[in-house]
């Protein structure tokens, strides 16, 4: 049994132009121990998938229809104390604005050993500090910096004190949402693979999110690749990377520019993201896509299995 | 191209974007049910000035400021004649509130006026210009602003003798910038870095266009927003200094009737005359509130899109 | 100076002579500190027409400082920047602004970089306006040509837009039509694409070549990163901390990138970015060295390869290396 | 830069801004018309008399000579003489001021703490009936006119139903009586100061809820408080550990800058209630020519708010570690 | 539990406290407690120029001579009678009574000479111009003082001794100490005395300031238990209280409710009915020695020509004035002299327009000015003699006459003197005259006319005239026609200088009241101030605790009310 199983997810926003689908029947699932990659342009839906599962969406967004199963329990159901006892506790989560994450007016060492007395009441505040101590030796950010306010950190340090943070409980699954975005190359660089080391180390399941598709093959087992609020291609690392299927995913991968990227190879694929306030029910690609046809507008898709560890949502490509 | 141009024309002549921005702004305010509370109460008020230029219409009598019953010399209840009553010496209540109602609006909207284009030429000059300007324009704003308003327009008053309307409302207007020329500095300031200024500024616009082309409509609406919080600060203002016996002696303000009120003994005898302009002036300034606190709501980006992130 | 050499026997539109810039310290109020900040420390290049120049760093490098004394936004402490042999700092009245009519930028955010009260039309005839340029009717045709050219069409469906309602992309393309209007000689783009999806980004470094090509403009292209910088730029500068510490062909530097911290950061960049394997933290140190002075070389405290004690004497000056290629390192 | 070099910076600013206010102070007083002395009209006062006594005054100097004169005796603490109490200013306003203090000090914090604490509550259930409810009183308090509301306190509390005195600060009664205790007489201030207090405080009070409530509304907003969420923190730990703290900075800085305009309202309350004020002094020095009082008066009060907007300043660097001066 | 219960009586003790406590009140003495309109500003006597000083001053410090309540005749107080005029060396010798300061020591004749001296010497402003025709104060014997004059002068039996005499003993020394000072009159003035050593009925026991002020029965006053002039004096209360009240409207709501058993001040009319209801209240009616009149700026043209002066006084129907805006609590006033004071006041010939309706006013007025060189536009009288709305009024010269306006107190500081300027500004309109009636602060409007002398007509008062009328000399005397001078007209009449100078030596009573009435004959003739109307002085007592009040010229609150008041039941 996966650790987290996410079934036919909905995700919508009411907002001042009408009713904005954000997520559409998204079916993945992690195992424990694994990382998960979703990656996609903006507003494709990925952070409303991270915050549905945090249970933290905002009060216009709600989900319309699927489960969340973790640990075998559906998330959806559970109360809101129920909901927040499962918060960092088992769940925690890395957020994608480092520089604000952290509460300006306390000290970050107060912050994460916050976190643990939060969850765990039996642990005395001198305790709480002794393992927030040793979390800092683990993420590498000298003891010293305990007291310090998150203002006097630079951007990478933050970014470590939060990944400090998300480990502090232990949790079974991290949501990571853009962890290194606004980062330095070479920070960024370092931050990734100390993630990548600890959740090895610690055996804990990741989800990272990322518009960018290189952090994505760099730490994840598993990519899904959304558009529109779809999960449009979803599979292992390489057979995503290596064989992509669905049009959106070749083009993302081709517009990725590498160091040796020749501009002969490049595909220029004109347009723009699609509205998703009152999506018809079929492919939202459809305006970019060169296999086009008019059905695939209207007919709800079907997702075709190309492996078993590789699926496409697309009616024509399969 | 000579269809080409047709085309052109015909298109840049239709503006839907600035259309259905208002109506967009027009649906956001109507969802305020402050807005539209206080819009309501404030068109009552707009009524009450244009309605008070009726009664003297009618009969001299009812001129609020110097005619009298030829009747009645005293204060008297509410009546057929004189819906509100009278006043200590016959003069009809009624037609004193509404000339209340057009000098607030006239003191309210004029001093709020002006103190929002000082307050917004001081602020945007300042932000822009930065340096010796800045410190010099803020140094003089903060000086202004530790000076209690009130306290300040009543020395001026008692010490100038009489001051009539106008005075007082530009005095009021002078010593009400600051606030709102820190606000509008602020938001310079946070636009004199934006890259559309730096933009026009490497497209060679000459300062005088950054400031006023793309710098003032940007800050204009928060200046109206505080448009409507001067205007109750305007009014309530004039209002304290009528009632502590400062006010232009000339003039019918609201101020001026609780002034008179509370000053020839009838306060504790005569509801009909004490509660309608203590009503009126707080009414006005909520409307204005409401008003703004709507406004501030269309205003803000920030609270619009609320709930809109993901 | 070898400036001739760099030169692809060009003519050359934009040089930089040791320019230098130093900031005091910020808002006397909330400094601790208060030391000066070297933004930009004697920096020499030049752009030839029709070039497309790439200046690599990461934040804080001085590469955004650098666009901005350029377009004089701001003056340089010390050094000269000529374009087409005239000296910037020296330009005023109208010089400047026939300057101003030859040099135009685009900037990072296009959230921010649009006026949000101007119509699509008004932003991007504005600088026809300024420079009183032809009548309404030829304005309308060049406006209509420059929002062809960026691949906004049809453009009269978006000359009554405002900001608002586009998307980041158009938005970004309605940055460039502006800045193409004027028929510029050079145009500074300080990282055009960070804040846009590959795809999009991909879609503008298109437009961006194909106005090169067009109309013969050079770019100054400002990027943190390495691969757009290759995908576009004829020639890569990279500049760390303020110093220029490569300057060379774009294959060459990134193909075989002298300088240590041109290493490590194509060593940074993720597997799937390189296209190929390469060993991780070739020159980068683990932990920083200790530098009891205050000059030498400015990577010498993250340089793995750096020589202990010679490079903590002063920082090298950038030496050709053969073939045009100049780097600031004397070891490589 | 440290919080020392900022205070003896802003010290030296408001020297100059107080040095500022002086002169034109002075300049406003000696340039209006009216003097002390046209104020007593009596057959017996001689035109004789009046030049006299101006002499003796000093006010037939040249102006530059009274600013130079005045200037130094206010360098040397020495404020002069009331031509109307013929007594040193100084110990009118020590006699005042105390009074203006008691009342003033403890409406602003009675209301700031009220509006703080309720503008969190109110905010945190935004949109709710609670909300609307506390939004809504707050805007009609804030709003209502103040002399206004004070008769209207008046009337009902006092007149109507005699539960307050009408006006004053202590009953000769209790204050007279020698067999009166301390707690006597404070209980009687305290009876006094119940209906000034409360206009003081329904004024005000809305102000910091309104602004409490769209600054949290603002904090609520940051990422820090989802980083709260996530983190499984409780609701009320979110609001009144991490929301509020951060909220109520802007609070704090309005607090010094809303002085100014609470003074305004403090010698309107003290005029309707005939609080022994240094306000109502104020009013009744200015309406009297009294120069040397009026000015003095003014003074205090810039002062009080310059120097109160220091400390807020201080207050806001020991609040928010972001600002180290 | 147990703290809650604890809070909770706490809570319900306050609160018992503050209802309560008005209940408990300090008992046993009889204090009367009256209101003042607001704190008095010192108890310095030489200072003291305000309404709210004065009055408490005036139980604490006593003249050699005092009025009568009913004859208004001067009486010996701290005189033992009436002082003794030599005419060969024009002196006056007063002899005094057995007396006591406050303090216990012996009122002599060296106080009295001491008073004298010190405002001499140091001139002090109010009080010198009583005194500076004295040459020498001769302390006869301890209880004889003789005052040795320049000249004859009629206001010193009236004037100079009515001032209240100081303590020598308390004063010397501040004399002297002041007198080291380079500005001793400021120095004198600006001496703070917080218990004065007093001779009145009451002395200071103790100021709170800004809340109360407790005067206490002086056992030593001289009065105590006497009889003078056929009444009995206390005082036969144990103190008084004053306190201070912002408003009339909170004292006259404080006396409702028995917190004050006297407010001491004119009440506005807007309050009789109300008060008039309250069984436990007493309204007193009183006249006043005062003046409510129409001045105007003689110094330019038209209000130089006294036809014009006329018209307007004609134009002025002063029943109309009476019955509506004082609401019949005043009597018309057709002499600069008060009617009330029976024994100056001269009555005159009918007074202008007297018994005409507001048509024949208009009429008349039009023939004065008419006859004069005055021509309209359109004539407010038209030709088949029916009144209309007259317009555009020419001078004489020809020139349009320009508008100028009537400067009026503002309507919170004498709402009648503001409602008659606009009156007045309309009967004048009626004729085309282009008057505006223009309510000032008092200040500036005081400013304008005494020092600035800039402006057309004023409406203003003259309160609490002594009753010795020399004040008119004051007011129309060419040489006081200067800047702070009272003669604010700028009237000039040699005739009228010399009669009034001729009245100011004249020591004959009856002679000197002949002076005065043509005085008053010529004032009448050719109107620098047009005399309008004289407001009741209302005041209102509670009946409950106190008895006794004496009605008198200027009100109750006289020093034989405080002598004379009795508490109910003792």
């Amino acid at each position: 049994m996966p650790l987290l199983e996410v079934d036919q997810l909905s995700i919508g926003y009411d907002t001042s132009d009408g009713y904005l689908s954000a997520v559409s029947d998204v079916s993945f699932s992690l195992e424990k121990g694994k990382s998960l990659g979703f990656v996609g342009e903006s507003g494709c839906g990925k952070t409303t998938i991270g915050m549905a599962l945090m249970g933290l969406l905002p009060p216009n967004g709600s989900v319309r229809s699927g489960r969340i199963l973790f640990k075998e329990e559906n998330l959806l159901g559970k109360s809101d104390e129920a909901m927040r006892q499962i918060r960092w506790n088992e769940i925690a989560m890395i957020f994608q604005a480092a520089m604000n994450a952290l509460n300006p007016v306390h000290r970050v060492g107060d912050q994460i050993a916050e976190a643990i007395l939060a969850h765990r009441p039996g642990v005395s505040k001198d305790e709480a500090r002794h393992q927030v101590k040793a979390l800092f030796e683990m993420v590498g950010i000298p003891k010293n910096r305990m007291k310090d306010y998150p203002h006097q950190y630079s951007g990478g340090m933050k970014q470590r004190a939060i990944i400090a943070m998300a480990m502090a409980l232990r949790p079974k699954l991290i949501i990571a949402d853009e962890p290194t975005t606004a980062l330095d190359v070479i920070v960024q660089d370092q931050i990734l693979q100390e993630a990548k080391r600890l959740q090895e180390t610690l055996d804990i399941s990741m989800i990272y999110i990322s518009h960018d598709i290189s952090v994505v093959a760099e730490t994840c087992h598993d990519i899904g690749v959304l558009y529109g609020g779809q999960l449009v291609e979803y599979g292992s690392r390489e057979s995503v990377l290596e064989s992509p299927f669905h049009p959106y995913t070749k083009m993302l991968l081709s517009s990725f520019l590498t160091v040796s990227t020749k501009r002969a190879d490049v595909v220029i694929v004109p347009g723009d993201t699609p509205n998703l306030i009152n999506p018809l029910p079929g492919c939202r690609f459809c305006e970019r896509c060169s296999y086009y046809e008019a059905s695939c507008k209207l007919k709800a898709l079907q997702y075709v299995t190309i492996s078993p560890t590789h699926k496409v949502l697309c009616s024509r490509c399969g | 191209m000579d269809a080409q141009e047709k085309i052109i024309k015909k298109k840049r002549l239709k503006k839907p974007g600035r259309e259905r921005r208002w109506k967009k702004n027009w649906a956001i305010y109507k969802k305020n049910i402050l807005g539209r509370v206080g819009l309501a109460l404030l068109s009552f008020f707009v009524l009450m000035a244009l309605c008070s230029y009726i009664p003297p219409w009618i009969d001299p009598m009812y001129q609020p400021m110097s005619g009298v019953d030829p009747e009645i010399s005293k204060s008297t209840g509410p009546s057929l004649r004189h819906w509100l009553g009278t006043d200590f010496m016959g003069r009809d209540l009624f037609s004193q509130l509404l000339a209340g109602a057009r000098v607030a609006f006239m003191v309210g909207i004029s001093s709020a006026f002006m103190s929002i284009l000082l307050g917004t030429l001081v602020g945007m000059i300042s932000g822009y210009m930065g340096k010796w300007v800045d410190t010099i324009l803020m140094r003089l704003a903060d000086i202004i602003m530790v000076m209690p308003t009130l306290l300040v327009v009543l020395i001026l008053a008692a010490l100038f003798g009489q001051l009539n309307i106008w005075s007082i409302v530009l005095i009021i207007a002078l010593f009400r910038w600051p606030g709102v020329s820190r606000v509008i500095r602020a938001q310079t300031l946070s636009l004199r870095h934006r890259p559309f200024i730096e933009s026009a500024k490497v497209s060679g616009a000459s300062h005088m266009r950054i400031i006023f082309r793309h710098i003032m409509p940007n800050v204009l609406p928060l200046s109206f927003l505080y448009m409507t919080f001067r205007v109750t600060a305007a009014i309530n203002i004039e209002a304290a200094l009528a009632f502590l016996g400062f006010g232009d002696p000339g003039t019918v303000s609201w101020g001026m009737m609780l002034q008179w009120v509370w000053k020839t003994g009838h306060m504790f005898k005569a509801p009909y005359w004490l509660l309608p302009p203590g009503i009126c002036i707080s009414l006005i300034t909520l409307s204005f509130y409401m008003l703004g606190r709507a406004m501030d709501e269309v205003l803000d980006p920030r609270l619009r899109k609320e709930g809109e992130r993901y | 100076m070898t400036l001739k050499v760099m030169m692809k026997g060009n003519e050359q539109i934009l040089r930089l002579e040791q320019v230098e810039k130093i900031y005091g310290p910020r808002g006397a109020f909330f400094n601790k500190t208060g030391k000066d900040v070297i933004a930009l420390s004697r920096i020499s290049f030049s752009i030839g027409k029709g070039e497309i120049f790439g200046l690599i760093g990461e934040s804080g490098s001085g590469k955004t400082t650098t666009g901005r004394l350029i377009l004089k936004l701001e003056e340089p402490d010390a050094g000269k920047i000529f374009f087409k042999d005239k000296e910037v700092a020296t330009l005023s009245g109208n010089p400047l602004k026939t300057f101003r009519l030859r040099v135009q930028m685009i900037f990072q955010d296009p959230y921010q970089s649009l006026n949000p009260q101007f119509t699509v039309y008004e932003t991007v005839s504005e600088p026809l306006i300024i420079h009183r340029l032809k009548n309404k009717t030829g304005r309308d045709e060049q406006v209509y040509d420059a929002m062809q050219a960026v691949q906004l069409s049809p453009p009269e469906d978006f000359f009554s837009r405002y900001p608002h309602q586009l998307s980041g992309g158009q938005r970004q393309r309605v940055a460039v039509a502006r800045a193409l209007v004027l028929h510029p000689e050079l145009i500074i783009a300080d990282e055009p694409t960070s804040m846009l999806d590959a795809p999009i980004s991909i879609q503008i470094f298109d437009i961006l070549l194909k106005i090169q090509k067009t109309f013969n403009v050079a770019f100054l292209f400002i990027s943190h990163s390495l691969a757009a910088a290759r995908y576009l730029c004829q020639r890569i500068g990279v500049i760390y901390k303020g110093h220029l510490v490569e300057l060379g062909l774009g294959k060459e530097v990134i193909q075989s990138p002298r300088h240590p911290y041109t290493r490590a950061l194509l060593d940074a960049l993720p597997v799937f970015a390189h296209g190929k394997m390469v060993k991780r933290y070739e020159t980068l140190l683990k932990k920083e060295r200790e530098n009891t002075r205050a000059e030498g070389c400015i990577f010498y405290k993250r340089c793995s390869m750096a020589r202990v004690p010679d490079c903590s004497y002063e920082q090298p000056p950038l030496a050709d290396s053969g073939s045009g290629h100049l780097v600031a390192c004397p070891y490589t | 830069m440290d919080i020392w070099h900022f205070t003896v910076r802003r010290l030296i600013q408001i020297i100059i801004i107080f040095f500022v206010i002086f002169t034109v102070l002075f300049l406003l007083f000696r340039l209006a018309p009216g003097d002390p002395i046209s104020r007593i009209i009596d057959p017996d006062m001689t035109p004789e008399d009046a030049t006299r006594l101006m002499a003796q005054m000093g006010l037939d100097k040249p102006l530059w000579m009274q600013y130079l004169y005045y200037l130094k005796n206010v360098l040397s603490g020495n404020f002069g003489h009331s031509f109307y109490y013929g007594k040193p200013v100084i110990e009118i306003i020590s006699d005042r001021l105390p009074n203006t203090v008691l009342l003033f000090t403890t409406s602003v914090i009675l209301s700031a703490i009220v509006g703080v604490f309720l503008g969190k509550i109110a905010s945190w259930n935004k949109g709710k009936r609670t909300d609307t409810f506390m939004t809504m009183g707050a805007l009609v308090t804030h709003t209502l006119f103040l002399p206004w509301m004070a008769l209207i306190l008046i009337w009902i509390f006092s007149y109507k139903f005699s539960w307050f005195p009408i006006n004053g600060m202590i009953s000769e009664d209790v204050w007279l009586d020698p067999s009166s205790g301390v707690v006597r007489k404070g209980l009687d201030v305290l009876h006094h100061m119940i209906l000034p207090l409360s206009t003081l405080f329904l004024i005000y009070f809305g102000s910091y809820l309104l602004l409490m409530r769209s600054s949290m509304l603002e904090t609520l907003k940051e990422d820090y408080i989802l980083t709260a969420r996530a983190k499984g923190l409780k609701e009320k730990t979110i609001r009144n550990h991490h929301a509020a703290p951060n909220a109520a900075l802007p609070v704090v800085t309005s607090v010094g800058l809303s002085l100014a305009f609470s003074i305004n309202g403090g010698a309107l309350t003290e005029t309707v209630f005939t609080w022994p004020g240094i306000g109502r002094e104020l009013v009744f020095s200015v309406s009297n020519n009294d120069y040397p009082l009026a000015q003095a008066s003014f003074l205090l009060i810039a002062a009080v708010v310059l120097f109160s907007n220091l400390l807020v300043d201080i207050l806001y660097a020991y609040l928010d570690p972001r600002i180290r001066y | 539990m147990k703290a809650r219960t604890i809070k909770r009586f706490l809570i319900q003790a306050a609160l018992t406290v503050f209802l309560l406590y008005p209940g408990i009140g300090f008992c046993g003495s009889h204090f009367l407690k009256i209101g003042l309109s607001d704190e008095p500003k010192t108890l310095n006597i030489w200072l003291a120029s305000d309404r709210w000083s004065l009055r408490v001053l005036s139980q604490i410090y006593q003249p050699l001579f005092t009025r009568d309540p009913e004859s208004m005749e001067m009486i010996p107080w701290l005189a033992a009678q009436d002082p003794v005029y030599d005419e060969a060396s024009i002196s006056y010798t007063v002899t005094l009574r057995e007396s006591k300061w406050s303090d216990g020591s012996e009122i002599t004749a060296e106080d009295v000479a001491f008073t004298g001296n010190i405002i001499r010497d140091l001139k002090i402003p109010r009080h010198f111009s009583k005194w500076d025709f004295i040459k020498k104060i001769e302390v006869v014997d301890k209880k004889t003082v003789r005052f040795y004059l320049e000249e004859p002068m009629a206001i010193f039996a009236d004037r100079t001794l009515t001032t209240p005499i100081v303590c020598k003993k308390e004063w010397e020394k501040i004399y002297q100490e002041i007198k080291k000072t380079d500005k001793p009159l400021v120095a004198l003035l600006n001496y703070n005395i917080e218990k004065p050593v007093g001779n009145g009925p009451f002395t200071v026991r103790e100021w709170k300031k800004g809340a109360y002020l407790f005067l206490e029965k002086n056992k030593h006053f001289f009065g105590l238990g006497q009889t003078i002039e056929g009444r009995v004096l206390g005082p036969f209360i144990d103190g008084v209280i004053y306190k201070f009240f912002g408003t009339s409207d909170t004292a006259i709501l404080s006396l409702k409710k028995g917190d004050i058993d006297m407010f001491w001040w004119a009440i506005q009319a807007g309050y009789l009915d109300d008060l008039k209801t309250d069984k436990n209240i007493q309204l007193h009616f009183n006249d006043r020695s005062a003046m409510y009149y129409m001045g105007f700026n003689l110094r330019k043209p038209p209000f130089n020509d006294v036809n014009f002066r006329r018209a307007v006084a004609i134009l002025i129907d002063k029943g109309f004035i009476i019955s509506r805006i004082l609401q019949d609590q005043g009597v018309k006033m057709d002499s600069v002299v008060p009617p009330g004071n029976k024994f100056w006041y001269s009555k005159q010939a009918p007074d202008y327009g007297e018994g005409l309706t507001q048509d024949e006013r208009i009429k008349r007025a039009f023939q004065v000015l008419k006859d004069s060189g005055y021509s309209w536009e359109v004539p407010p009288v038209d030709g088949s003699g029916k009144v209309v709305k007259g317009k555009g009024v020419r001078l004489p010269n020809g020139q349009p006459m320009g508008s100028f306006s009537i400067l009026t107190p503002p309507s919170d500081y004498d709402p009648q003197r503001a409602m008659t300027g606009l009156i007045i500004q309309e009967w004048l309109r009626a004729m085309g005259i282009p008057a505006s009636g223009k309510p000032m602060a008092f200040d500036a409007l005081v400013d304008q006319v005494k020092v600035n002398r800039d402006f057309d007509a004023f409406i203003l008062a003259y309160g609490q005239l002594s009753i010795d009328p020399d004040w008119i000399r004051n007011f129309f005397h060419s040489k006081n026609d200067k800047v702070r001078g009272e003669n604010q007209a700028g009237y000039r009449n040699p005739d009228f200088d010399r009669i009034s100078d001729q009245s100011a030596r004249m020591i004959d009573k009856n002679a000197r009241r002949k002076l005065i009435c043509d005085m008053q004959a010529i004032i009448k003739k050719d109107l620098p101030y047009i005399p309008l109307y004289l407001p009741k002085m209302i005041e209102a007592v509670r009946t409950d605790r106190f008895a006794g009040w004496v009605d008198a010229l200027e009100g109750i609150g006289s020093i034989w009310s405080f002598c004379m008041l009795k508490p109910i039941g003792k």
